[in-house]
């Protein structure tokens, strides 16, 4: 019985592992090429990486705007995941749709038109001019901050969601004995309410943190000069001048800073999930 | 430590009055039993002194002052509630802490309250388990040693003995009767168990579909019950009309029965049932086709009286009860 | 007075406020659909000249099409690898749980760009054909952690006694799954469905690498044309394309009645 | 790929893959109709988005998957020496004798004295201006780096244009750099003036339009192409020069129509093709014939004439350990 | 339908037994009730019976044939679970119906069948709702009806008339104890309530910590008890110490109470605590320093025995229990 229902893992696991690993495995193989075609193992797209200031540079600017979008997004969800499992009734699976929606438009299309939105003589520009409140032009495309708009975005949606899945798993009886105990709406969020929801907070991080890693469409349209990462280098490694190997290179390096980042997170989960 | 009052307090859900323009007054220190069946608004009535539920008619005062637009967690209530709703990613002795955290007591005190509270339900050595890894009396208890834990102005037990077995809960209503008598922290008891309630409670309120039908102390509510219902509810009853027309009510325990014609003897009839049941043995009597019940405490533990034996039937005058007409 | 504050005006006005964030380049990209510049710019002139083009735009009707059938597909089969997974998941001992999910889960952390690429060259390494077989089998890949990440919270969520009593009743544990579990799934199931296509929709790099000739998709049309820019028939067909999508939706809600409460997480028991 | 069916005149029209650029020129509608009627076919359109992947398109693509395929002069010789492209027989092209003579020797379609892929367009990525904001056609390409126009400049987010481009500026071979520090260094000091580093033609454009960028380097084809629909925008090929590039066609190896390409490829340098897309905001033309034809003023007004056509660096086939080091140059402006 | 025999069946939790080498026969057709405290096991031994839980050790058979490996789905078992584990999704009288759509009849058959149950537990009248719309105790009938619907040949009941009120507990007893005479269906019924058990039940065990302390009529069980344990958890008791070392128990309604010194008095004492509860009075007498309980049936209303009042205590010698070591 039990035994029977641990294959039905085996489709999922094996469609993972011909589609995905086995595929990223020769990846990896190329990784540990040389782009000058000479066959044989080397580290030098490992070396290059390691040993260039520029690409450490890269990944920290791209470390700190993943976090900066991991932070925003979760200021903007955590509350808006709370009123839809706690206060909205019928509306909150309207409110639900609503967020889903504009998934349905393609992602460039989204980013051109935050580019059409923030631009100088653009929208906003135009918009807060005519109210008074800025004079001259707003500056924002084309700085950091665009692209953590974009991103954020991009992404907070799917945090939502998560969050969204946690609070409902919270009864409300809880909320009640809380209060009849004498705490505070305040205080049973932070004692009650945060810690059931925990896991649904780490997953959200997770579901955002990670895919901001790897992203190039974003900061290269909307952080104008100062928009590249290192998903941008990745690209470029492929798209322009051929450097699969070393391309590939970056990319595991990314791979295992994503592994480090989930051990930490899901270990934090796992805390409050052992109820 | 509060006088409640209830007035008029109605709530309904949808088309549903579940709770009935309920009137009443709750002295200070004293411990109400609510009886009556499932679905009659118990749970509901609790629910709007605790401020989770707001009436749609009527007002709840404790000691005078209004509390119906106070928040729940002003209101220093402690409540079981019939789910338990402890907290499952804390410990026994964290769910019991919560309440005194909040507060603000030092955390000597707080230690020193929870390890007396966890003490008086037997639960110290349960007191690093989280919720899940109990069993439902264990997680019973934790609930109302929560509730007690902050020594509350009005205490609000929603059926918190029925998982416990016997024993375990005479003990335990011995305690609640001691903290509350220490405390004197006035209580609101729902159980469905009226010996409990009977021997609990210094009020009883039986309810029905959401109105009270009667209210009194245990004395009263079972010896003078004012309807077929209440007298039926509360403990059994035979019912029988007199030749006026009116009707009353017998206690099986009021009837002696005996196998030799007696005088004064009401009825005779045929044992057609014996059940024993420990202490008690219940006899139904059928008499003129009708059922009737009686029952004996086992005072020796021969029985004497056979199936289908035939017997007679006495009871004083003043154990009739008589009913208001329905 | 208080109440209303707390539990209706702030949430609401939060809501909004997050929807606003949320539909601003949505709401500007329908407006520059209907303006007749195609550089967008302003001043705003009405037009309805994109959408007469997008009419004639075999091209890239199809290939909304082609996109949308995929991302179809991908949901299905998402669907039916999650709901299988989750479910066997409970038998599995930790570390095994742990590694199958984090398997599952890695797709998520690799910029698809990579994945797409290594897919190719496992085809040339297998030396097969671009097909469209490979191209489900990469959007399954990465829009599974999708389908996966609702499922789980919900299957945590249901209670084990369930299933058990439909065992004491009698049922099989194909009759279980069918009539107790599924149903218990259903909003997740469904939720994780829709993420699901939408990744998949949306997805770009793998469609791209691995779709055979003369087959293409939405996104591959528009990432196509940007090389020298596209016009505001893309924005004509998005507006479409999320017009088609909230009918649907409300077709469904009204067939389906209350249950539409449950088809985005829903409640819990 | 499929059987060739013209002698036989079965209904089962051959197909021909065709990898090209989006919108440029040889997917339009109307030419692809005509070709395909002509020749009983069906052609089918696969698009890239970078030359290099294309590079990547013919390395894993199978025998049969692509016909023709669509490389620029700085890719050329990687495809070539790595046996993707089949080796030409001009004789098969009845229009190649029209080309101008320095096209039909053009050295990157060469090997060994073989000929892999016949020239097709060509053009400048030169400087486009605002007309309304600056009068007269900026005469250097050191405009790029005046302060004046801090802030409305943008420049193409492209290793090989910037290092050509700081190149011509500092009196460097912009084919062979003698000093890349001082092209880092120069391209550095520019970085600030730039509104931002455009990557497709969608975003110069809308920027444009946008009023965002005033000056930049831009494509020939798309600035005669934005000025026809109305923009205020003048190009030129200034004094000191600009980069120019050609697109050629090759046949992909493992074609399993080569007589159709051949057709194709006749057609698309055919004098007809190459005035029609030249004069309506397309690209110049390799065609003799087709170049007389056009305007001269208009000619002018793209770079296309004779005068831009010498001032221009064509790019040259880069090695791919050059290729890095100006790529990793570049990622490290764009880092500072 | 079925003799159900356990053999030697142990469960154990990590390091903890929390059931420890049970052997039980239990005829056909016999309802047999499991009291212990809580969490001494009851509801992971019905669980093991039901095919939940694989046991650690033991067997168990159902008319001989060892059902340890046969799924809980083919054990033709109806349970009721402690916490109803109702279907969410179902309305009453789906739940009800899923068990006989299982076995493939035709939906006459289900449809007569459904409402002849759901009739029997009075909820005809919520039939069309959801769990979630009903009371705990409306919950706990759902659960009960859906159980007997199948028609099983073992019927499981864990706590299942725990929510409900008194009245309604003793008609269900009533309708249960009809329903499973009719049908013959073997039951184990576990209870936290005693009257319940010794009322309803043919036979009662009595666990403790995982291991059976005593099985027998309930007339055996009450009457000669074991050890202490089985005397104090089945009823009340007072304990004795003979002259010879041994201790022996009574129970409080064999003690004959009176005010005058009476022949035979064994004790003599004060009463210190009087508790009414409605059919019963208990008395609290203080004898030497020892108290002592005494219970006595409220034939009359009138109470002759005050508090403070100096009583005299008499039992018959066949009223005393002897009890095990321990
Ligand atoms: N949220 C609700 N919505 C609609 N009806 C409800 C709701 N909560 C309770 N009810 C109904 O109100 C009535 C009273 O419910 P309540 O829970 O107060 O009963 P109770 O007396 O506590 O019953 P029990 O003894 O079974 O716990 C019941 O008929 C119930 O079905
Ligand atoms: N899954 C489990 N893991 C570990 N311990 C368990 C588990 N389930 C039950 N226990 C423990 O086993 C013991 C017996 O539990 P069980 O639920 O059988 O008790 P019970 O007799 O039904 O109690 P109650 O009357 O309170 O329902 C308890 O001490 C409980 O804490
Ligand atoms: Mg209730
Ligand atoms: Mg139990």
């Amino acid at each position: 019985m039990k035994k029977k229902k641990k294959l039905l893992t085996f489709p999922s696991i094996i469609v993972l592992t011909v589609f995905a690993i086995l595929p990223l495995i020769i990846m990896l193989v190329y990784s540990f090429q040389s782009d000058s075609g000479s066959s044989g193992v080397t580290l030098e797209n490992y070396t290059n990486f390691f040993l260039k200031s520029v690409y450490l540079k890269l990944t920290y600017r791209t470390i700190i705007n993943s976090l900066a979008v991991t932070i925003i997004s979760l200021i903007i969800s955590y509350p808006l995941a709370y009123f839809m499992a706690k206060k909205f009734k019928g509306l909150k699976n309207i409110v639900m749709i609503l967020i889903l929606i504009p998934f349905f438009t393609n992602q460039l299309v989204r980013v051109y038109s935050w580019l059409i939105f923030l631009q100088d003589g653009g929208v906003l520009n135009s918009f807060l001019q005519s109210v008074g409140l800025i004079e001259g032009s707003l500056g924002i495309l084309f700085t950091q901050g665009a692209v953590v708009i974009g991103l954020v975005h991009a992404f907070f949606p799917y945090m939502v969601i998560t969050i969204y899945l946690a609070l409902e798993r919270v009864d409300n009886s809880l909320l009640e004995a809380s209060s009849s105990l004498g705490a505070s709406k305040v205080r049973t969020f932070f004692q009650v309410v945060l810690p059931l929801s925990m896991p649904g907070v780490v997953t959200g991080i997770m579901i955002v943190f990670v895919p901001c890693l790897g992203t190039f469409v974003e900061p290269r349209i909307l952080g104008g000069v100062n928009g590249t990462v290192i998903g941008t280098v990745i690209e470029d490694q492929f798209f322009e001048i051929y450097g699969w190997n070393f391309g590939a290179a970056i990319a595991f390096v990314l791979f295992a800073m994503v592994i480090i980042s989930m051990t930490g997170l899901s270990r934090i989960g796992r805390r409050y999930d052992n109820e | 430590m509060a006088n409640i009052k209830l007035e008029n307090l109605t709530k309904r859900f949808g088309e549903n009055t579940v709770v009935d323009r309920v009137n009443i007054e709750i002295p200070n220190g004293t411990l109400v039993s609510i009886l009556g069946p499932s679905g009659c608004g118990k749970t509901t009535l609790l629910r709007m002194i605790a401020g989770f539920e707001t009436p749609d008619e009527g007002s709840i005062f404790f000691d005078q002052d209004s509390v119906v637009n106070v928040p729940a967690n002003k209101r220093n209530i402690g409540m079981v509630f019939q789910s338990y709703a402890l907290f499952p990613h804390m410990t026994v002795e964290e769910n019991v802490a919560y309440g005194l955290q909040q507060r603000k007591l030092s955390k000597e005190e707080i230690d020193a309250r929870v390890k007396q509270v966890i003490d008086t339900v037997h639960m110290k050595e349960f007191q690093k388990r989280k919720p899940k890894q109990l069993s439902g009396g264990q997680q019973q208890r934790v609930a109302l040693a929560r509730a007690l834990a902050i020594s509350p102005r009005l205490l609000l037990l929603d059926e918190c003995l029925s998982a416990l077995d016997k024993k375990l809960r005479v003990e335990m209503q011995t305690e609640l009767r001691k903290i509350l008598e220490e405390s004197k922290v006035t209580t609101f008891f729902v159980t469905h168990d009226q010996e409990e309630a009977m021997t609990l409670s210094d009020f009883i309120v039986v309810m029905n579909k959401g109105i009270i039908e009667q209210m009194g102390t245990p004395l009263e509510v079972y010896e003078k019950p004012k309807n077929k219902f209440v007298a039926s509810f509360l403990g059994k009853a035979n019912f029988f009309q007199s030749e006026d027309g009116t009707s009353f009510a017998v206690r099986p325990e009021k009837i002696h029965l005996s196998a030799e014609e007696q005088a004064g003897a009401r009825q005779e009839g045929v044992i057609t049932f014996i059940t024993y049941s420990g202490n008690i043995t219940s006899y139904t009597i059928e008499c003129d086709g009708e059922a009737v019940l009686c029952e004996k405490q086992n005072v020796q533990i021969r029985e004497n009286l056979k199936k289908g034996q035939k017997v007679f039937l006495r009871w004083d005058k003043d154990s009739e009860i008589e009913l208001a007409d329905e | 007075m208080r109440k209303y504050f707390t539990d209706q005006l702030i949430p609401t006005v939060y809501a909004l406020m997050a929807l606003a964030f949320l539909y601003t380049p949505i709401i500007v990209l329908m407006v520059m659909g209907f303006n007749e510049s195609r550089y967008n710019t302003l001043p705003f002139s009405f037009s309805l000249e994109w959408y007469s083009a997008l009419a004639k735009n075999e091209v890239l009707i199809n290939a909304a099409i082609n996109s949308f059938v995929l991302a179809l597909i991908t949901a299905l089969i998402c669907v039916v690898l999650a709901t299988m997974f989750v479910l066997g998941m409970k038998t599995l001992s930790r570390s095994m749980e742990g590694l199958f999910r984090s398997l599952i889960m890695m797709p998520m952390s690799i910029p698809w760009l990579i994945l797409a690429l290594s897919m190719l060259l496992f085809i040339r390494f297998l030396d097969l054909d671009k097909n469209m077989f490979f191209v489900v089998a990469g959007h399954v890949v990465i829009s599974l952690p999708y389908a996966m990440l609702s499922l789980q919270a919900r299957i945590q969520a249901l209670d084990p006694a369930l299933e058990e009593m439909s065992a004491s009743l009698g049922a099989s544990a194909l009759s279980t799954f069918r009539r107790i579990t599924v149903p218990a799934l259903a909003p997740a199931i469904v939720a994780g469905g829709f993420l699901a296509f939408m990744i998949s929709f949306d997805n770009f790099a793998i469609s791209y690498f691995l779709i055979p000739a003369g087959t293409s998709t939405l996104p591959i049309e528009i990432q196509s044309s940007i090389k020298f820019g596209f016009t505001p028939e893309i924005n004509a067909i998005s507006t479409v394309i999320i017009g088609v999508s909230l009918l649907c939706l409300a077709i469904v809600g009204l067939i389906m009645g209350s249950s539409i409460e449950n088809m985005i997480g829903g409640k819990k028991k | 790929g499929g059987q060739t069916a013209e002698e036989e005149g079965t209904d089962e029209p051959a197909t021909l893959t065709v990898v090209n650029w989006k919108d440029y020129g040889s997917d339009n509608a109307d030419f692809v109709a005509a070709f395909e009627a002509e020749n009983n076919c069906k052609i089918v359109h696969v698009y890239m988005s970078s030359e290099e992947e294309l590079l990547t398109k013919l390395k894993t693509a199978k025998d049969g998957d692509i016909d023709v395929c669509l490389p620029n002069c700085t890719i050329l010789p990687s495809a070539i020496n790595d046996g993707l492209l089949l080796e030409l027989d001009t004789t098969k092209l009845t229009n190649f004798d029209s080309l101008y003579d320095r096209f039909k020797v053009q050295e990157e379609s060469f090997k060994d004295g073989k000929m892999y892929s016949v020239p097709w367009v060509w053009g400048s990525t030169a400087i486009a201006y605002n007309t309304d904001e600056i009068a007269a056609p900026p005469s250097s390409v050191s405009i790029l780096f005046d302060p004046e126009y801090a802030g409305k400049i943008a420049i193409r987010d492209d290793f090989n244009d910037a290092v050509m481009l700081a190149a011509i500026v500092l009196g460097q071979d912009p084919n062979n750099p003698s000093d890349l520090d001082a092209i880092k260094a120069k391209l550095i000091e520019q970085k600030p003036l730039n509104k931002t580093y455009w990557k497709t033609g969608d975003e110069f454009s809308k920027l444009f339009a946008g009023n965002q960028v005033a000056v930049g380097l831009m494509w020939s084809g798309q600035a005669a192409f934005m000025k026809q629909d109305g923009q205020p925008i003048g190009f030129v090929v200034p004094e000191d020069g600009a980069i120019g590039w050609v697109d050629t066609w090759g046949i992909a190896k493992g074609s399993q129509n080569p007589d159709l390409a051949y057709k194709f490829i006749d057609a698309v340098i055919s004098e007809e093709f190459q005035y029609d897309w030249a004069s309506t905001g397309g690209p110049a033309p390799v065609n003799k014939d087709a170049g007389e034809q056009i305007d001269p003023v208009y000619a002018a007004s793209c770079g296309m004439d004779e005068e831009s056509l010498n001032r221009l660096y064509f790019m040259q086939y880069r090695t791919d350990d050059v290729k890095k080091a100006w790529n990793e140059l570049w990622t490290e402006v764009k880092a500072n």
